[in-house]
């Protein structure tokens, strides 16, 4: 560096070379998904080094369930992936059913799985209408909304609740299906298909999407084992994984459906694998629907649960990845610590990988391709 | 009617009373503009639009406008105050200015200028310091990198839309945008005809100057925030939104002058008469289109939910009746009153569907990258615009030596043309992702 | 009287400026007035009846070369020039060589005061644009044709300046 | 048309401004500027001939020399460009090395 003759006062110019600037995104940014503050290191417009900056969103949701009963807990996990508060439940109560050693009835294992695959669908439509409004189409984010708000009308007839549902009960369900349940569903999953067919003629061929999306962020499948990635991120990158077929839950293993992967992991493969995931899991509800056991809705566990002491860890496949909890019972009425593994916290990790050398627009289209919630990540 | 009003009112007055119309119109008409956004955005997207604001949003610009004029005018801590303050009125300034030279009709003209076109593109190419200096004095990065894009895209959109509106000129033979409509007139059909490929590079490089989706970058809003105007707010906010409509009014009476046939009516060749009268048969249109607007306005009346909005939406009819009677009067009026009026409607009404043409791309596609922007624009709009351009030469050539009807030679050239861009487009595909050298725009 | 005017309006404009670019410390500002500086030409070409150098003077000038400037200007830090020392050394000696070269000249004006007065000045045509248009692709093709090259060099000329390591 | 020693005195007035400029300035964009303001003294002085004898050529000379000024200013906004980026510099002083 040389020096300048100065009047006075010396001028520190900071570590930073010539053209090299700080950009703070966050976390005030129209496309930051909520609270994430990213500071990217910008030569120009070319990123050469990021900083996701988290814990604007922190709640202490792990640290409230030591001093609540089980059920208590359990409409907590709706607020972490608040998009996907359906899965969040599911995992919670499987967990403490494991914990407990008893298992939900086979009918509340299929309206479970039913409604775990709408709310599947229903967070991939919001991942797609962001991600497009991110690399700005302004279009597919009110199309997507649409087939959402019919979901969303589903959960609310079911349990009275469109966000933050609580559909699930340890045990079973609280709620027997409404009539009309299984029409609802089926006009639903039956219309998709050709609602589908609608977002990819607006993307999947479109020169300027593809444009933006291919080879953006590329992640490697070895990078992607390596970062612990998991969900539609790692299947992209090629690894044939998926906890619905590997460690079968609720009632995965009665039905019959594909695991869509992709080969180099970049945005446009991530967007691939989510379409055709929401038509694979159209199809289990449309097998689901077909025949739900009658019976028992909730398994015979008591009033006040006190699980026999030790710990489990128990994980089931959300539409972001993999969703793990690890509960320890000291025998009490509360849990002694919980422990979430949430996936879009894991899955961030990748962004630093993924951004380098790539410019602020990409930047912008990772943040999107990684479908990351905040409430998720901070807890 | 030219030789009732005396030469000096005619040389001093009328034009300054027409910048004062134009000055006075502008404002309201870009934020109708906005109004049409927004409802053809809404309709496009399976929802409404604004509905509170008046009936189906009518009103909604006003009370726009009257919200952003009272909001809290905020200058950021370091910023430069008088770049600040500076940057949005050159930026409206400059837009305003260029419609000096824009021929609204036969008539209904500020000035001619003999070299009217350029002195246009000049202005509005001034324009762009608003922004850069905006971008500058805000003193923020986004605003900054807002800036720097801007600059970087528009000096190189600029040269293709330029060598996209040579084309034309070449068919016209004069810099003059009163001449322009004339030779379009002389030939019988809009150069659009002529150089289909000239009018599509044209198009292309509007959007990308105006700063309009997909060439948005410069204010692109999941990127920069709002790229040079996120410091701004209130009425200097408003300023700039107020530039950016007026300059693509601008862009599509070039457009409109140039391409196609500015005040012009369509199928200009076509002459038949109502029997009896002089009233042509194609010149009944603008009141037809009006009468229907009314009708359609009448039959809203009663649907709506609140007195007020019936009384204003029958406003509207009434507004709608009126101008029809105005363009059935004018059939009737002396050639001049009548050539003036339908030709300001038609003007309006194709440059209303150029418009209409920037918000259906804007809903349509997703945000350029800038390296993509960058290789769009000199690696397949500038050289096809300079083989257009060769093109288009040599098509004058043959039809003025050998003659070859023009419009033949014209259209085999353009042929060719669309050859050299197939080419060009399948070039543009070969190269990799990313380049490590590219999207720095210097 | 108009006339008189309105040259001396652009006159005193195109120079104040002038004098404001040389002497700012801000380079932004600096360049601000040196496209008002510009402007002010350009509206004296306009006062000479030169239309379409007025236009390309506003087109090329302002609406291309000087956003180029701009553009570098904020792509070079700025804060930190606004520190430093603004002229160079050689100050003294420049105003001291600028003034004898003033003088110069200014002796030249008034040698020659008698052979420059009110002049022929015929009027030129009104198609300023036509004339212009004749004269460079008939007269100066040759010079045309050698400006064509040169841009052709400067270009490469950058490109290669631009690249990223030389 | 005014007297052409109106015209004359304006273009040398801003021909020395710019010469000063170049001279004095340490920032090696304002020199450039600078350069830009003479070529535009010089430019005014030809537009008035051009008038003065009624013909076009010093308007075409002029034009040659504002695409001058674009070539000028392209290639030294590169070269400022470069040295920047490996200097970290644009003062002129600082440029006292033949080869970095």
């Amino acid at each position: 560096m040389s020096e300048g003759r100065t009047n006075g006062s010396s001028v520190s110019t900071t570590v930073l070379g010539a053209d090299e600037i700080i950009l703070n995104m966050g976390p005030q940014h129209p496309s930051t998904h909520g609270v994430l503050r990213v500071k990217l290191k910008l030569d120009g417009e070319r990123v050469i080094g990021s900083e996701c900056i988290i814990g604007y969103l922190h709640r202490g949701v792990e640290k409230i369930a030591e001093h609540r009963s089980y059920q208590q807990f359990a409409p907590y996990v709706d607020r972490m992936d608040y998009v996907a508060a359906v899965s969040n439940g599911l995992g919670y109560c499987e967990t403490i059913e494991r914990l407990l050693g008893t298992e939900a009835p086979p009918r509340a294992k299929v309206v479970r799985t039913i409604l775990t695959e709408l709310q599947r669908i229903a967070s991939h439509l919001l991942w797609l209408g962001t991600h497009a409004l991110d690399i700005g189409a302004l279009t597919p984010v009110f199309y997507c909304f649409r087939e959402r708000e019919e979901i969303l009308k589903i959960f609310e007839k079911y349990c009275g609740a469109r966000l933050t549902t609580h559909a699930f009960r340890i045990g079973g369900l609280q709620y027997e299906t409404y009539d009309g349940f299984e029409q609802d569903v089926k006009r639903f999953c039956q219309n998709f298909d050709k609602k589908i067919d609608e977002y990819e003629t607006l993307l999947t061929e479109n020169r300027i999407w593809v444009g933006r999306t291919k080879g953006v962020g590329v992640l490697t499948a070895e990078d992607a084992v390596a970062l612990g990635v998991t969900g539609p991120v790692l299947r992209a990158s090629g690894v044939k994984w998926d906890i619905r077929k590997a460690m079968p839950y609720a009632a995965y293993d009665q039905y019959q459906f594909e695991i869509p992967t992709r080969g180099t992991g970049d945005t446009y493969d991530r967007y691939i694998v989510r379409m055709q995931e929401m038509r694979q899991s159209r199809l289990i509800c449309l097998q689901a629907i077909e025949n739900i056991p009658t019976g028992a809705i909730m398994a015979r566990i008591g009033k006040v649960l006190k699980p026999p002491p030790g710990e489990v860890y128990h994980s089931i496949e959300a539409p972001k990845g993999e969703l793990g909890y690890y509960v320890v019972s000291d025998g009490t009425t509360q849990p002694y610590r919980v422990r979430v593994r949430p996936p879009s916290f894991i899955n961030l990790q990748a962004f630093d990988k993924m951004a380098k050398g790539s410019l602020v627009a990409d930047v912008v289209a990772i943040i999107g391709t990684l479908d990351i919630v905040l409430g998720e990540v901070d807890r | 009617m030219n030789h009732l009003i005396p030469t000096a009112i005619q040389q001093y007055v009328l034009p300054v009373l027409y910048g004062i119309v134009i000055v006075a119109i502008l404002p309201l008409l870009a934020g109708y503009i906005v109004l049409m956004e927004r409802k053809v955005m809404a309709d496009m997207q399976a929802r409404l639009g604004p509905m509170r604001v008046g009936p189906h949003g009518l009103l909604q610009p006003i009370a726009d406008a009257l919200k952003l004029l009272i909001k809290e005018d905020i200058i950021p801590e370091h910023a430069d105050r008088f770049m600040f303050w500076m940057a949005p009125v050159l930026s409206v300034g400059m837009a305003l200015l260029a419609y000096a030279a824009i021929p609204f009709g036969p008539v209904f003209q500020v000035a001619d200028l003999n070299v009217g076109l350029l002195f246009i593109l000049a202005v509005s190419s001034l324009g762009i310091y608003g922004i850069v200096l905006g971008g500058w004095a805000s003193n923020s990065h986004y605003s900054l990198l807002g800036a720097l894009r801007s600059a970087a895209q528009l000096v190189s959109y600029e040269t293709a839309a330029g060598l996209g509106l040579v084309s034309a000129l070449i068919w016209a033979g004069s810099l003059s945008m009163k001449s322009i409509v004339e030779a379009q007139y002389d030939r019988g059909d809009w150069f659009i005809a002529y150089v289909p490929v000239g009018f599509f590079i044209y198009l292309v490089g509007s959007i990308a100057e105006t700063n309009r989706a997909p060439f948005d970058l410069p204010e692109a809003e999941s990127e920069l925030v709002a790229g040079y105007m996120t410091e701004y707010s209130g009425f200097r906010w408003a300023l700039y939104f107020l530039g950016e409509y007026a300059n693509m009014m601008v862009v599509a009476s070039i457009a409109t002058t140039l391409f196609l046939g500015g005040w012009l009516r369509p199928f200009v060749r076509y002459h038949d008469h109502f029997p009896g009268t002089s009233v042509e048969l194609l010149d009944i249109v603008p009141s037809l289109i009006f009468l229907f607007a009314a009708a359609y306005c009448l039959r809203l009346v009663p649907r709506q939910p609140v007195k007020i909005q019936r009384m204003v939406m029958a406003a509207v009819a009434g507004l709608c009746l009126v101008l029809s009677g105005v363009m059935a009067a004018a059939l009737l009026a002396s050639p001049g009153v009548m050539a003036g009026i339908h030709g300001a409607f038609w003007f309006l009404a194709k440059v209303f569907a150029y418009i209409y043409g920037f918000l259906w791309f804007r809903f349509t596609f997703p945000r350029y990258r800038f390296d993509q922007l960058m290789r769009l624009g000199w690696r397949f709009l500038i050289p096809l615009s300079l083989v257009n351009v060769i093109a288009t030469a040599v098509a004058v050539v043959v039809s003025e030596e050998w003659g070859l009807h023009p419009l033949a030679s014209a259209l085999i050239m353009q042929v060719l043309t669309l050859g050299v861009a197939l080419w060009l487009a399948g070039r543009g595909e070969e190269p990799a992702a990313r380049e490590p050298q590219v999207a720095e725009g210097d | 009287m108009l006339n008189a005017f309105l040259f001396y309006f652009f006159a005193i404009l195109a120079v104040g400026s002038a004098i404001l670019m040389v002497t700012r410390r801000n380079i932004v500002h600096a360049a601000v007035f040196l496209i008002t500086a510009l402007l002010a030409t350009a509206g004296i070409f306009l006062l000479l009846q030169a239309e379409f150098l007025f236009v390309t003077q506003i087109i090329l000038y302002v609406g291309g070369i000087m956003v180029l400037f701009v553009f570098v200007i904020m792509l070079v830090n700025l804060d930190v020039s606004l520190q430093l020392v603004q002229f160079s050394r050689q100050r003294y000696v420049a105003v001291a060589l600028a003034v004898v070269l003033a003088v110069q000249v200014l002796g030249a004006f008034w040698v020659g005061r008698t052979s420059v007065g009110a002049g022929p000045a015929q009027a030129i045509e009104a198609k300023n644009t036509e004339a212009v248009g004749q004269a460079l692709f008939q007269h100066y093709l040759l010079p045309f044709e050698i400006a064509s090259i040169l841009l052709l060099v400067a270009m490469v000329g950058a490109v290669v300046m631009g690249k990223r390591r030389i | 048309m005014l007297p052409i020693g109106n015209y004359l005195f304006l273009s040398f007035t801003l021909f020395t401004i710019g010469v000063i400029g170049v001279l004095t300035r340490r920032n090696v964009i304002v020199m450039l500027m600078s350069i830009e303001l003479i070529l535009n003294a010089v430019n005014i002085n030809l537009v008035a001939f051009s008038r003065y004898w009624g013909t076009v050529d010093g308007q075409v000379f002029a034009i040659f020399i504002i695409t001058d000024a674009a070539a000028e200013a392209a290639v030294g906004l590169g070269i400022i460009l470069a040295f920047f980026r490996n200097r970290q510099t644009v003062l002129a002083d600082e440029m006292d090395m033949l080869r970095w």
